[in-house]
């Protein structure tokens, strides 16, 4: 592989790993604390399997990548500039209905993506693609279904699902984001185009959001600088201090 | 004795399950429904102090084993849970017993999580003193009670040998991690102790309990064969003994060890354990947080019956 | 100074400049969150006066040890067990309410204690006391104030308050235990039995809780395990993984 | 002109300040409150993108550093509202405003602080721009406004010092921390020209309060001044200049420098910033879990002043 599409692959394994990494960590801080017994088990299965997949991602990464390191290191030593996830991801849990939202806003774009991907020219990404679209076209099918039933429940419900969609909306723009990186991958069909995704989204997420009886805010304004690194929230920095604490004090243990 | 009660009786000793629809006396089903839910709710309590290192897991592997260890500890507590619900209880009946302090969970859960190897700790010791308490009752005289206890010391049987592969890590790693593997012993082994209960001498319940078979051995039977099995691999592991009563006694056969300080489980069981107050807190935090979530679901529900009646 | 006395003394200088540390940390997390404006500023000045103590407790521990540590490797390198701040400065800020009855009945310990310490053997322990207690006693007239505006005002404010005081309580009696250290800082003149500043304390509290129309619990159990390191909160670490990340995340840099 | 109005432009056109009860017109009382208002607001919103690293300050000097800075800044808030009030608005009135939206803050604290080097670059830049706009503004025509601004002067120069010591030490430290003083200066270098705002020919309100003196140069003029005092200072530091644009032009014997993308100030402004939905969130969550807290002080000083009456 030409040095150049080394980089560009790093990078696209970066911001898939990386989405699955943190998204993974802000589901997994729910532990103990959901509304009721099957959130839990039902939030700990998908931190799992994020997180799973994260190790398959970012395992990838650290192969192309060359330098003797592994997931861990990636996971647990880099800074926030270095991470390449989306905003979405990042974004405080909030209440329950925030983090569903946020869920399945993700797992729309998520099985999508996947579901492309399981055809990729790179055997690895397509193995890994292939066994996260099952784990996720599950997390999509629970998160659908919990928006539809908090948005079509009572009063207070709906309005706190209509306030995560509109707190969350101007963060979905940035998965359809394209630069060199998605343009060097889409070239060696390793990945597509990001904006070539958009069509089937909206079409997916009007669908449930219409369910929900939500409202679509108009703005289509987007956040953006999570998965080029330039500009993350200030949340990403925190949570990393709880995530790193560990392996950053004792350095190169074996856990 | 009634002949009700001395069929009852005859079929517990003839090891023939009682299920759910069979006639039983109330203290049997009362005390049954203590006992399941109290297990459950210590299911779902013990999540806490686990939770507690989930954000701050050293690598992705052991994330990942220690949110699979409490997706499977949720699901214990579903599974008691049901089983509680066929003796005539719901859930929310006792979820809100536990919420208000008149039903308890394993007082084990009140003491705090504090280095990484306490998460191994948990496992090795407290999963293990579960199960110590546990595979007995896969035998229990009621039925939904023995079948889930099946199922439960399946898993828990797992996340022991996981529990010990962490901590054994540690044990063998830097030495600031065997200090932490030494450290989370230390604080571990005496509560870990109590989880068996005091001596039977002391317990007014056990007789009535063993006759019914909801209790199978005796406290100090099950406490005996947990410091017999773990005081070797504490030995494996390098670790120095966490109490200097810990010696073998040839003549019986077994550990001789040092009584825990009971009157710290009674104060314990009393709120005053270290985390009594934050772990009910967090419990009664989430319930209270996630009203408008039951709430929205349900009516949601209302919602597409009646529409679907509607179209009918 | 024989060496068991300069253990001792360590261990006396850590307890000291790490209840001011954590609580200053603790104070430090309301920045721009607080009630009123007036509020912001004081909490602010308070948690300033704190972390100013710790850098002379510490400064002064790191002499001690004689290591070629400074009061930053003290703060910024040491893991929850080696810390010696008693439990109550580590507990939450909860509410408004309960951050400023933690504030209470801490400062109403610490100026009995600096008051004590002034007339220390050592000149270095007197010298900080004296600076310190200035502040304090500041700190504690503000803290007290308010405990007795609060619990003196709307029914919601007293019932806010109680709840505090009643979650606070488990948390006093440890700043009156005794153990080695302080017998040997006895018996040098450095310092005070703690269990002599019970009474002055009892009194002081009494008076400002009365006059807050609030209930000291009947209970005199106390939570303990702070001030020796042999059991602290789990509040602690996540503390620390914040107040350590960066320190930590790039080793032996100048700031 | 009226002779009211005519007499009151003399005062101003002599430097006479104008007080609390003289006679000002309608426009100059509400510009000023828009003007003193939003300044307030803005050294109160500002406390969040600091207070983002109080608690992860890497020294215990440099968390001194900031919390006292922290501290006067909610001090300058103090100062300004009590201005603002002199002009007939309660701080609760304006308070309000701000949390509604109707009042804003200064776009720049729209913009996160991302690493420790944010912190000196927010001294350095932010305060540097603050001050090179606040320095003129001590002979403002306002009397409490103009004494405000002298007290809040000499704190900021202090601020600014500090800010730009502590990036000196990223800038000079290792290759991290040198990037992360890069990172910083090329993330906040056009927010902080921006909080000049637009050019004064695109200003329909600058003629007017330049002829009030509540305004003393035009943004251009206090922008440049900015660039030219800050290029020197970069280049000090051994950094890269944040534009490409930036470059000595002996004959206006000024740096040229890029104009900053002021299609993205507006749309900072329209409320699409990174951070206006969070910063307005945290200020109306202070707020409004603090309002038992107010009452409760309230209603204590009440119950107070009833016992004296009481007692008198």
């Amino acid at each position: 592989m030409a040095e150049v599409d080394k980089q560009a692959l790093l990078q696209f394994l970066l911001r898939m790993g990386d989405n699955t990494l943190i998204l993974g960590h802000r589901v997994s801080e729910w532990c103990g604390h959901s509304p009721v017994l099957e959130e839990d088990i039902a939030l700990a299965n998908t931190a799992l399997d994020l997180i799973g997949q994260t190790q398959l991602w970012l395992g990838y990464a650290a192969e192309v990548q060359g330098e003797g390191k592994t997931a861990d290191d990636i996971a647990f030593l880099r800074d926030a500039w270095d991470f390449r996830n989306v905003l979405l991801v990042e974004m405080p849990n909030g209440d329950f209905g925030q983090t569903l939202m946020r869920q399945f806003l993700f797992d729309a774009w998520h099985s999508i993506m996947l579901g492309r991907l399981m055809k990729s020219s790179d055997k690895t990404v397509a193995e890994i693609a292939e066994k996260a679209s099952k784990e996720v076209a599950y997390h999509l099918e629970r998160s659908a279904d919990t928006v539809v039933g908090l948005g079509d429940g009572t009063e207070e419900s709906h309005s706190r699902m209509q306030a995560a969609l509109d707190y969350l909306w101007p963060y979905v723009g940035e998965m359809f984001e394209s630069d060199d990186v998605d343009d060097a991958m889409a070239a060696a069909g390793i990945s597509v185009d990001p904006a070539s995704l958009r069509e089937d989204y909206d079409a997916l997420v009007c669908k449930i959001l219409s369910d929900a009886t939500l409202t679509i805010p108009e703005s289509r304004f987007a956040h953006k600088g999570g998965r080029t690194g330039y500009m993350h929230t200030e949340h990403l920095g925190h949570l990393l201090a709880t995530m790193q604490w560990l392996p950053r004090a004792y350095p190169g243990c074996q856990w | 004795m009634t002949d009700q009660e001395r069929e009852f009786q005859d079929k517990i000793d003839r090891d023939i399950k009682i299920e759910p629809k069979d006639w039983m006396p109330d203290d049997y089903r009362a005390t049954l429904i203590r006992q399941i839910g109290q297990h459950a709710h210590s299911e779902i309590v013990g999540q806490l102090p686990e939770g507690n290192w989930i954000t701050r897991a050293p690598t992705l592997e052991r994330k990942a084993i220690l949110l699979a260890k409490v997706q499977d500890e949720a699901g214990h507590g579903l599974y008691l849970y049901c089983a509680a619900e066929t003796l005539g209880v719901t859930r929310d009946e006792i979820t809100e017993m536990l919420l208000d302090g008149r039903m308890k969970y394993s007082s084990i859960f009140n003491y705090p999580t504090l280095n990484w190897a306490d998460i191994g700790a948990v496992g090795w010791l407290v999963d293990g003193a579960a199960i110590m308490n546990q595979v007995p009752l896969q035998r229990t005289s009621y039925g939904p009670y023995s079948r889930a206890m099946i199922r439960i010391c399946k898993e828990e049987s797992f996340h022991q040998r996981q529990g010990y592969d962490a901590i054994r890590k540690m044990a063998e790693g830097s030495p600031e991690q065997k200090k932490m593997a030494q450290d989370a012993l230390n604080r571990l082994w005496f509560p870990s102790l109590m989880m068996f209960g005091p001596s039977d001498k002391d317990s007014v319940h056990s007789a009535q309990s063993m006759a019914w078979k909801i209790k199978i051995n005796t406290n100090d039977e099950l406490r005996q064969k947990f410091v017999d099995q773990t005081v070797p691999q504490i030995e494996f592991l390098g670790l120095d003994l966490p109490d200097p009563g810990i010696k073998w006694n040839e003549e019986r056969g077994h550990y001789d060890y040092t009584d825990p300080d009971w009157s710290e489980f009674f104060n314990v069981i009393k709120g005053n354990g270290p985390c009594n107050v934050d772990r009910l807190a967090a419990r009664n935090k989430a319930w209270d947080d996630g009203e408008w979530v039951r709430d929205g679901l349900l009516e949601h529900a209302r919602k597409k019956a009646a529409r679907k009646h509607a179209a009918e």
